[in-house]
């Protein structure tokens, strides 16, 4: 009995999820009309947001750059459509604040042929002219954190990168990008790999799949070119199997340090969908202005997996799939760690892998708090070995330097493992957001 | 602020002068309210002593302390220390019984009693607790319970062939079933106190008894000499 | 040290505060040992009450009187002394009075010498103020201490004893709650005794708060 | 003259006649000291130690009064020199070791003019013990003392963070855990024997 | 003879003790000076930090030391400030009290929301969750986490869950301005009265959809201010309060009421032209 | 698409939610006591079902009428003062008078737990106060038993159950001791086959020895107890007991004696697995439970009291805050803590 869960390497602790992906895994990706207008949002990425090198009413074509990367630590960004620059504005975000964007109306007639900027062959390139392209291509983690991964191909002196590792585990419900991306891009994954070791120096690279998408498994197998030192590896089912650290535990039996990087351990993260992208893009030079995303949920008529523009308005996104008129919840992200959206006017972006929308039927009224009674449920879920009873008794009672100091709070990556397990629905997540919140507050100042 | 600029050497005269005069005061007052308070709180203690010697020894009139000397002979004494027994005489300065005190541990604290030997009878003939911190309402009963007191009115303590050791040792048993003389019948609720007074009385009249019947002259006439 | 705005007090001021505002047991909780100890009935309660007030009475007075003799340096070192004199001096008179009470407080009269309570009069009030109000605040003080206990050996005792000063209470059948006796009735009497207070004092500051918000 | 076994002298002053719980001894510091469990630990740590000295100490100044014929000294002359033993060992810890100091010195005038210092002392006159068992009664009541204040700052702490009703907060609740304490500590009654 | 034994011994004790008293303290005699205790004892003891310095203990030592001023306390009063000042011989020193300000009106009767928040009641949470559901997405939020941590009962939510501050309580902690989530915060001299209490960084008059009190960065205050005072900064305007400020000309003519004057007895006056809202009903949350 | 002027509802993550909740965990023990009260009523007849009722509605109604006095909304909903006056019930010798059980309710629940701040605060079992309290109060009611299978059990009430209010009870039948008490007291060992078979007299709830543990296997399997609290517990007992029983089989009794008689089984099971005041990791719950084994053999065997279950299980829930401030799991990415 044990050994049968044994089977698939693992790391401690976390919790088993109903997965609710069948609606979308067996869908082939769509790709998505143009909406009237697309608005691309300056910050789309973690650091700096780029500079608009477009003005207003200027044409543009598909795939050019509009806006230009401000230093390292940033991108720049490419049209997803050709047609006209019909004003720089503020824009709603995820995050609820009004940003500054780039409005575009597409040209009805044009062809939509993407422009073929100079590609980057991998036989002629210096490491530094790969991350210099991954750069142009205005290439982020498409895992969610959108952080600019040339930054994280460039390690600091005395740091060597040794592995390469490729996060296919999507251990979200209801998400399927990158198990569509996995099954459909293979040769593209191969391709960014391919750049990605060059770039790093790493020495191989290793795909971590969830042991729930074995058709993904064999078909990434299957396609492994005779010199890439690629080994595909499937991983125990089970959240928050994704994360980073998880990953690098369960496959390398390494610990990344605590608030350290996966470079401590001579490792470097991305995500498979952010790899297919290199590998697509990177030949021809092109710039990233369309991805994969997850359209699901029980609110959503018709659920799949759709390529859809940067920037086309969620509520265009929506309509197209005939959203449910009882929606009450939508989430950008998968239900553990997404977004809830207060808004349907967002432009989705390159973050954006999924959206999973509930009705008001699942929207029971949330159970009311109850005080914590110690079950240690969440102590056995949390992946970090955190105590969030504890943590979550020290927060109702502002002891936020004291969770951060004694109680490893600054570790909590915020899974949700713990309020989901928790019966007495203590928002504990949320209580550790807003102490961090604090805490990095405080000593800022 | 006259504090705040105080010189680092305080003032050695008054320091001095303050702490040895209160000192001097005090052994004073101590002294006067000692001396005066003595004799009353002697002639209680030994009233109180007295009390629980007669009770202990019903037929008794008269009491002598004596004391172990050497660990052979006893000796009258009038306040010793050391181990301490209370000869009873009757009206006729017939020695009617001798009064131990023997302690140990009960189920609070440890116990102190009081218990009467009569050595013509060769058995107890009365005990008293005379401290103990049972819990009250239940191992108190050691000291109120009726039934459980009358266990010691006569508590077989003879001596075997030898004159050394006792012929059968004293034991406390469930309530109720006492079949022996010298069984004490403990009490149901307060099992571990009514062992505990068996046990001290047990382990007190083994080495009393064997000592008091040997010796038993002094005291039956020191008793007379000490008589005032 | 005088503080500018130290209300200026009088002398009923200085004997009722003991009574309640600065309740040694119920509000400044100080000398609890004996407090706890001797209060399972109301006899050793009054008993131990009055040894402590006259104690702190004689101590206070004495301390008063010396307060300039006294340099700073052996101020504790003489207080002990005067409040250990009177303690022995107490032990031998209670002693000599009943010698049955005596056993019954125990340890506990010795222990007066340091109880928190009187040397902290001595050190906070008598040796800074003159002898009348010294005795004042020690009878004050006394008399709130020995109320105190009284209050508390009177639960212990009705209730675990089923009498009030030896006066059974009860008919014959009456089951004693022997726990009042024993040490952890001890905490939860005087625990609930504070929980009593301050829920009045709650109560009473919620009244007022009402007060004040309904004119508007 | 009180022949005690040592095991039974120590057992009986930790846990079965535990001086705050069975004897009410030294509950001033008990309750005050008992809030914060690191305090609660160094605080345990200079009772053990100031008892010890104290045990000494009486156990000196009984012989010597004894001696002089003055019995009725023996109160003043427990309080007077306990206390300043301890307050001359406080200075002594104070000028060589710092670190030593900060741990445990800053409790030790708190702790010598208190209940159960001298308690110890007059009680370990009282059973007549010799210096040996004088010793172990010491570290006994010691240890036992030390064990209440520490398993009592555990609870505290943990009842820091609870929602209690206001009127139970402070002194009521350390009353009633006291109260509890000494429930549970009557479970080791008997053991002593 | 008992009395010579007594007095023999007991006064020997005492001489010992006395002898040990006297070499301890000249040996180890600390010089600390006792203003300390003094001056301690003359603060509020309410530990708020409001002086800058960790606790009042601390603060006594800088007063005696003479490296702060008794008015550097908010919370004490003037009486006790006073008394230190004397007490120490120094100036009383005081600042102009501070307080805090709101820059928010945006109360539920005014304000609208987009999206309704259903999770944990506090504003720092709903903050972190799509900025709070706002239609303004600077405004206040209103969940009250500024009335729960202020110590001294200076913040009230209104029935509009809006916060009010009452100036006489205010102590200037800042507890409020780390824990609001949305920086609404900040801590300004009584004396300054002009005051704009919206944080709004768009422009427009589509604004008032969501907010019916919000600067539109008409920019009218600018004109009708004495030039230099009011400058535009985010589409909001900007008092220099380095130079004078008493005046009311720029609130006159705002169409909002996005500018306003605060009375010493802290009513709020605003502008002819502002529009007046009397309703006292939350408006619906409406998506745009 | 969403109708017009509808609203979005936004709530932080995570969206979804285990079905798991309190009212659940604790219905479910209530379940898993049943088996345990019914063979009580078998064996003890109507003292037992009056037992059982009394102290499980004093302890509800405590709860619910402070919540009320206190303007609290009244929190017997979530069942886990049932479970309180079920075990508390449990605990208590069958035909104690009935004002006893609900003086040792209103103790347990108003005391143990009320003034702890209600749920998941107490860190003592408010179950085990209520019977502590009651131990300490009236000794000798609490340690009287009566035998179990009384021909006339079914249809008459013992005396001692109606006392009036504040009145000793007394006793018409005879009574019994306990096994434990009669090897303390009596030196008579009482039959293995009896032990087992629950046929002896003793606390309500505590000789079902199979069903008590059928229903902690119930709980476990259903993930809503710790099994590493009882294991331990019972492993500490069988091994200290077994060694000592080896080295003098004349004054320490057998092993399977003290796994099987007295509380131990019903207060390993069911007592020391309160989560509210037991720790909260792995190994610390193993130290929890070889502390309370180690004191129940110390008490049982060197004690003044036979039994000591209830003391052991006291003591060691003021060391878990101790026991969990020890044991922390070493948090990833960190090197393994000194402990403080
Ligand atoms: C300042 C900074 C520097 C970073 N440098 C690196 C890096 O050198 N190597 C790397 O793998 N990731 C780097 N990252 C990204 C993180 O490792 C990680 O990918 C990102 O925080 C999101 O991870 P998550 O989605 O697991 O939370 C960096 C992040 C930040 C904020
Ligand atoms: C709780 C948690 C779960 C995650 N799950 C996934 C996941 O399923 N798939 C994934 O690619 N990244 C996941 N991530 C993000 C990874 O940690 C990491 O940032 C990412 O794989 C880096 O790749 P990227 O920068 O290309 O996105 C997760 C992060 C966290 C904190
Ligand atoms: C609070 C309390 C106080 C007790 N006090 C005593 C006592 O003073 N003396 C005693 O022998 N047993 C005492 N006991 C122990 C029990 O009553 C013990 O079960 C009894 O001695 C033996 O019971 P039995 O004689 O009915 O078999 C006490 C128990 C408790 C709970
Ligand atoms: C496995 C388990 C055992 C429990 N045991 C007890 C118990 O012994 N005593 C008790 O009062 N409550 C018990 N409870 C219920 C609950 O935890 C208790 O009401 C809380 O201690 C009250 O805050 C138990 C609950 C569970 C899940
Ligand atoms: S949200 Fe934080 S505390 Fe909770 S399980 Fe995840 S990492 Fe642990
Ligand atoms: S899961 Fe919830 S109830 Fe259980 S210990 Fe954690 S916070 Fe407490
Ligand atoms: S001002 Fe800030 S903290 Fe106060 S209610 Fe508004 S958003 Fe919340
Ligand atoms: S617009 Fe201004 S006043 Fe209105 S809610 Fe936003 S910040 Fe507040
Ligand atoms: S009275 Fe005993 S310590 Fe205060």
């Amino acid at each position: 009995m044990l050994s049968l869960l044994r089977r698939y390497p693992s790391f401690t602790h976390g919790v088993h999820l109903p997965d609710a992906k069948d609606d979308t895994c067996q869908e082939a990706i769509r790709q998505f009309p143009f909406a009237p207008v697309l608005v691309v949002p300056l910050s789309q990425h973690a650091g700096k947001p780029s500079v608009p090198t477009v003005r207003e009413g200027e044409e543009v074509s598909r795939g050019q750059c509009i806006a230009a990367a401000d230093g390292f630590v940033s991108v720049p960004q490419h049209a997803p459509v050709t047609g006209t620059v019909r004003r720089i504005g503020l824009a709603p975000s995820i995050a609820g604040a009004m940003t500054p964007a780039i409005y575009l109306e597409p040209y009805p007639g044009s062809s939509q042929e993407v422009a073929e900027g100079e590609p980057c062959n991998i036989d002629q390139s210096t490491p530094d002219d790969i991350v210099a392209a991954i750069q142009a291509a205005g290439i982020v983690g498409l895992g969610g954190a959108a952080f600019p991964t040339h930054v994280k191909l460039r390690p600091p002196d005395g740091k060597v990168m040794e592995v390469l590792m490729i996060n296919g585990v999507e251990c979200e419900p209801y998400l399927t990008t990158d198990h569509r991306v996995m099954l459909e891009q293979t040769d593209d994954v191969h391709t960014g790999i391919r750049y990605l070791l060059k770039a790093t120096g790493a020495t191989r690279a290793i795909i971590g799949i969830e042991a729930n998408k074995l058709d993904a498994v064999d078909a990434l197998r299957a396609a492994i070119p005779a010199d890439l030192p690629v080994s595909v590896e499937p991983v125990a089912v089970k959240y928050p199997q994704g994360a980073e650290k998880m990953l690098i535990t369960a496959l390398l039996d390494r610990e990344v340090p605590s608030s350290g990087l996966p470079l401590d351990v001579g490792v470097v993260v991305v995500n498979v969908a952010t790899t297919a992208e290199i590998g697509r893009l990177l030949p021809h030079g092109r710039g990233i202005q369309e991805r994969v995303v997850t359209i699901s949920g029980p609110a959503v008529g018709r659920k799949g997996n759709y390529r859809i523009p940067i920037g086309t308005p969620l509520r265009f996104a929506l309509e197209q799939v005939d959203l449910s008129p009882d929606v009450s919840r939508v989430f950008l992200g998968g239900p553990m760690m997404g977004q809830a959206l207060s808004s349907l006017d967002i432009p989705i972006t390159k973050g954006t892998s999924g959206f999973v929308a509930f009705t008001s039927a699942e929207t029971r009224a949330s159970p009311s708090e109850q005080p914590c009674i110690r079950c240690a449920y969440c102590v056995d879920a949390c992946p970090i070995h955190l105590n969030p009873s504890q943590l979550g008794l020290l927060a109702m009672n502002a002891e936020y330097d004291r969770m951060a100091d004694e109680f490893n709070l600054m570790d909590c990556f915020e899974c949700g493992s713990c309020a989901y397990v928790c019966p007495s629905h203590i928002p504990l997540v949320q209580r550790f957001r807003v102490a961090k919140a604090i805490v990095r507050k405080r000593r800022a100042a | 602020m006259t504090e705040t600029t105080q010189p680092a050497r305080p003032p050695v005269w008054p320091m001095y002068r303050s702490l040895v005069g209160i000192g001097v005061l005090c052994a004073v007052l101590i002294v006067l309210v000692f001396d005066g308070t003595r004799p009353i709180i002697a002639r209680n203690r030994a009233e109180a002593l007295e009390r629980a010697v007669f009770t202990v020894l019903p037929d008794a009139t008269r009491r002598v302390t004596f004391a172990l000397v050497d660990e052979r002979r006893f000796e009258p004494v009038t306040n010793g220390s050391g181990s301490l027994l209370h000869a009873g005489f009757d009206a006729d300065d017939r020695l009617v019984g001798v009064a131990v005190e023997a302690g140990g541990m009960g189920y609070a604290d440890t116990i102190s009693l009081l218990y009467g030997y009569s050595p013509a009878a060769e058995t107890i003939v009365g005990m008293q607790v005379l401290t103990s911190k049972e819990t009250p309402g239940l191992g108190d009963k050691i000291q109120t319970d009726e039934d459980f007191l009358a266990n010691f009115a006569a508590l077989d303590v003879k001596l075997d062939e030898t004159g050394t050791t006792l012929r059968h040792r004293i034991e406390t048993v469930k309530q109720g079933t006492k079949s022996e003389p010298w069984q004490i019948d403990g009490i149901t609720g307060a099992t571990i106190s009514s062992e505990a007074i068996g046990d001290i009385l047990a382990a007190s009249s083994a080495y009393w008894v064997p000592l008091i019947r040997r010796r038993l002259e002094d005291l039956e006439t020191g008793g007379i000499d000490a008589a005032p | 040290m005088p503080l500018p705005d130290l209300p200026p007090t009088t002398p009923t001021d200085e004997f009722v505060k003991g009574l309640w505002r600065e309740n040694p047991v119920f509000v400044q909780v100080l000398g609890m040992c004996p407090v706890l100890a001797v209060s399972n009935s109301a006899v050793n309660a009054l008993a131990m009450g009055l040894a402590t007030t006259f104690v702190m009475l004689m101590s206070n007075l004495l301390v008063s009187s010396l307060r300039n003799f006294i340099p700073k340096q052996v101020r504790i070192a003489s207080y002990i002394l005067i409040i250990a004199t009177f303690v022995t001096i107490v032990d031998y008179v209670i002693a000599a009075i009943s010698l049955e009470l005596y056993n019954a407080l125990g340890a506990f009269i010795s222990l007066i010498v340091v109880n928190c309570l009187i040397l902290g009069r001595a050190e906070a009030f008598a040796s800074k103020h003159g002898i009348g109000m010294a005795a004042l605040d020690a009878l004050g003080m006394g008399i709130g201490f020995t109320v105190a206990l009284l209050c508390l050996g009177g639960v212990r005792e009705i209730l675990g004893s089923g009498s009030l000063f030896g006066v059974a209470l009860f008919p014959e059948a009456f089951q004693p709650w022997v726990v009042m006796i024993l040490p952890g009735g001890g905490f939860f009497t005087l625990a609930g005794w504070l929980l009593l207070i301050n829920y009045l004092k709650e109560r009473r500051e919620a009244a007022s708060v009402m007060l004040q918000e309904t004119p508007e | 003259m009180n022949g005690e076994s040592l095991w039974s002298i120590f057992v009986n002053a930790a846990l079965v006649n535990n001086f705050v719980l069975a004897y009410f001894l030294g509950i001033c510091p008990f309750l005050g000291v008992s809030a914060k469990l690191e305090t609660a630990v160094r605080m345990g740590g200079a009772v053990m130690f100031v008892m010890l000295v104290s045990s000494v100490c009486a156990y000196g100044i009984n012989l010597v009064l004894l001696a002089i014929g003055a019995p009725f000294l023996k109160l003043i002359s427990f309080i007077v020199v306990i206390a300043s033993t301890v307050q001359l060992v406080e200075m002594f810890i104070k000028k060589t070791s710092p670190t030593l100091f900060r741990a445990l010195g800053i409790f030790l005038p708190l702790i010598t003019t208190n209940c159960a210092i001298l308690g110890l002392a007059l009680f370990q006159t009282n059973k007549g013990y010799d210096f040996g068992q004088a010793i172990v009664y010491a570290l006994g009541a010691g240890a036992g003392f030390a064990l209440a204040l520490i398993l009592m700052a555990g609870v505290r702490e943990k009842l820091e963070l609870a929602s209690m009703p206001n009127a139970v907060q402070g002194t009521a609740v350390a009353l009633l855990v006291a109260g509890i304490l000494s429930l549970a500590f009557m479970g080791f009654a008997g053991l002593g024997a | 003879m008992l009395v010579l034994t007594a007095v023999g011994a007991l006064g020997g004790l005492t001489l010992l003790l006395a002898t040990g008293l006297v070499l301890a303290n000249r040996r180890l005699y600390v010089e600390e000076d006792e203003r300390f205790d003094v001056v301690e004892d003359m603060l509020p003891l309410s530990n708020c930090g409001a002086c800058g310095y960790p606790g009042c203990r601390a603060f006594a030592e800088a007063l005696v030391t003479g490296e702060s001023q008794p008015g550097k306390c908010t919370v004490s009063t003037d009486l006790a400030r006073e008394a230190i000042a004397g007490y120490l011989g120094v100036d009383v020193g005081a600042e102009e009290r501070q307080v805090v300000r709101l820059a928010c009106a945006g109360g539920s009767n005014v304000a609208r929301n987009h999206a309704h928040y259903s999770g944990h009641q506090s504003c720092q949470s709903a903050a972190l969750v799509a900025g709070g559901g706002k239609g303004c997405f600077w405004g206040c939020l209103g969940l009250g986490d500024c009335e729960r941590v202020c110590e001294f009962d200076a913040i009230n939510m209104s029935r509009d869950s809006l916060p009010v501050v009452d100036e006489e309580l205010c102590t200037a902690c800042g507890d409020c301005i780390e824990i609001c989530p949305k920086d609404l915060f900040s801590l300004h001299p009584v004396s300054h009265r002009l005051w704009v209490p919206c944080s709004n960084k768009e422009a427009g008059d589509e604004l008032l959809a969501d907010c019916e009190v919000a600067c539109t960065a008409c920019e009218r205050c600018v004109m009708d201010a004495p030039p230099g005072l009011i400058t535009m900064r985010d589409n909001l305007p900007v008092v220099n309060y380095e130079g004078p400020h008493a005046t009311t000309k720029p609130i006159e003519r705002c169409p909002t009421g996005a500018i306003i004057w605060i009375e010493p007895d802290g009513r709020v006056v605003k502008g002819d032209a502002a529009v007046r809202v009397l309703r006292h009903a939350p408006l619906p949350d409406a998506p745009t | 698409m969403p109708e017009p002027g509808k609203t979005l509802d936004i709530d932080t993550s995570p969206h979804l939610k285990s079905g798991a909740s309190v009212d659940i965990i604790m219905r479910n023990v209530v379940v898993a006591l049943l088996p345990i009260s019914v063979f009580a009523i078998y064996l003890f007849g109507l003292a037992a079902l009056v037992t059982l009722i009394a102290a499980t509605l004093s302890c509800v109604l405590t709860e619910h009428l402070l919540c009320r006095a206190n303007d609290k909304p009244s929190t017997v909903g979530d069942w886990s003062v049932v479970v309180t006056g079920v075990i508390y019930g449990l605990t208590l010798p069958p035909g104690l008078p009935v004002w006893m059980v609900i003086v040792g309710g209103v103790t347990g629940v108003g005391l143990g737990k009320f003034l702890f701040g209600g749920l998941g605060y107490n860190a003592f079992n408010p179950a085990l106060i209520g019977r502590a309290f009651l131990q300490a109060a009236f000794p000798v009611a609490m340690t009287s038993w009566y035998a179990p299978l009384a021909a006339d059990r079914f249809v008459t009430l013992p005396s001692s159950t109606l006392t009036l209010p504040f009145a000793t009870p007394v006793y018409d039948v005879l009574t019994g001791p306990t096994p434990l008490a009669a090897l303390k007291f009596d030196g008579d060992v009482t039959a293995t086959g009896d032990l087992l078979l629950g046929l002896t007299s003793g606390s309500t709830g505590e000789t079902g020895a199979v069903l008590i543990l059928a229903g902690g296997l119930y709980l476990i399997a259903r993930n809503m107890m710790n099994w590493r609290i009882p294991a331990a517990i019972l492993l500490t007992v069988f091994v200290l007991s077994w060694i000592f029983h080896r080295i003098d089989p004349g004054s320490y009794p057998d092993p399977v004696f003290m796994l099987f008689a007295g509380g131990l089984m019903l207060g390993a099971v069911f007592m020391a697995t309160d989560m509210v005041a037991s720790p909260m990791t792995g190994l610390g719950c193993a130290l929890y439970g070889l502390l309370i084994g180690a004191l129940v053999v110390v008490i049982r065997l060197w004690g003044g009291m036979p039994e000591g279950v209830m003391y052991a299980i006291l003591l060691a829930n003021a060391f878990s805050p101790h026991i969990d401030n020890l044991i922390r799991p070493r948090v990833y990415g960190t090197q393994r803590r000194e402990s403080p």
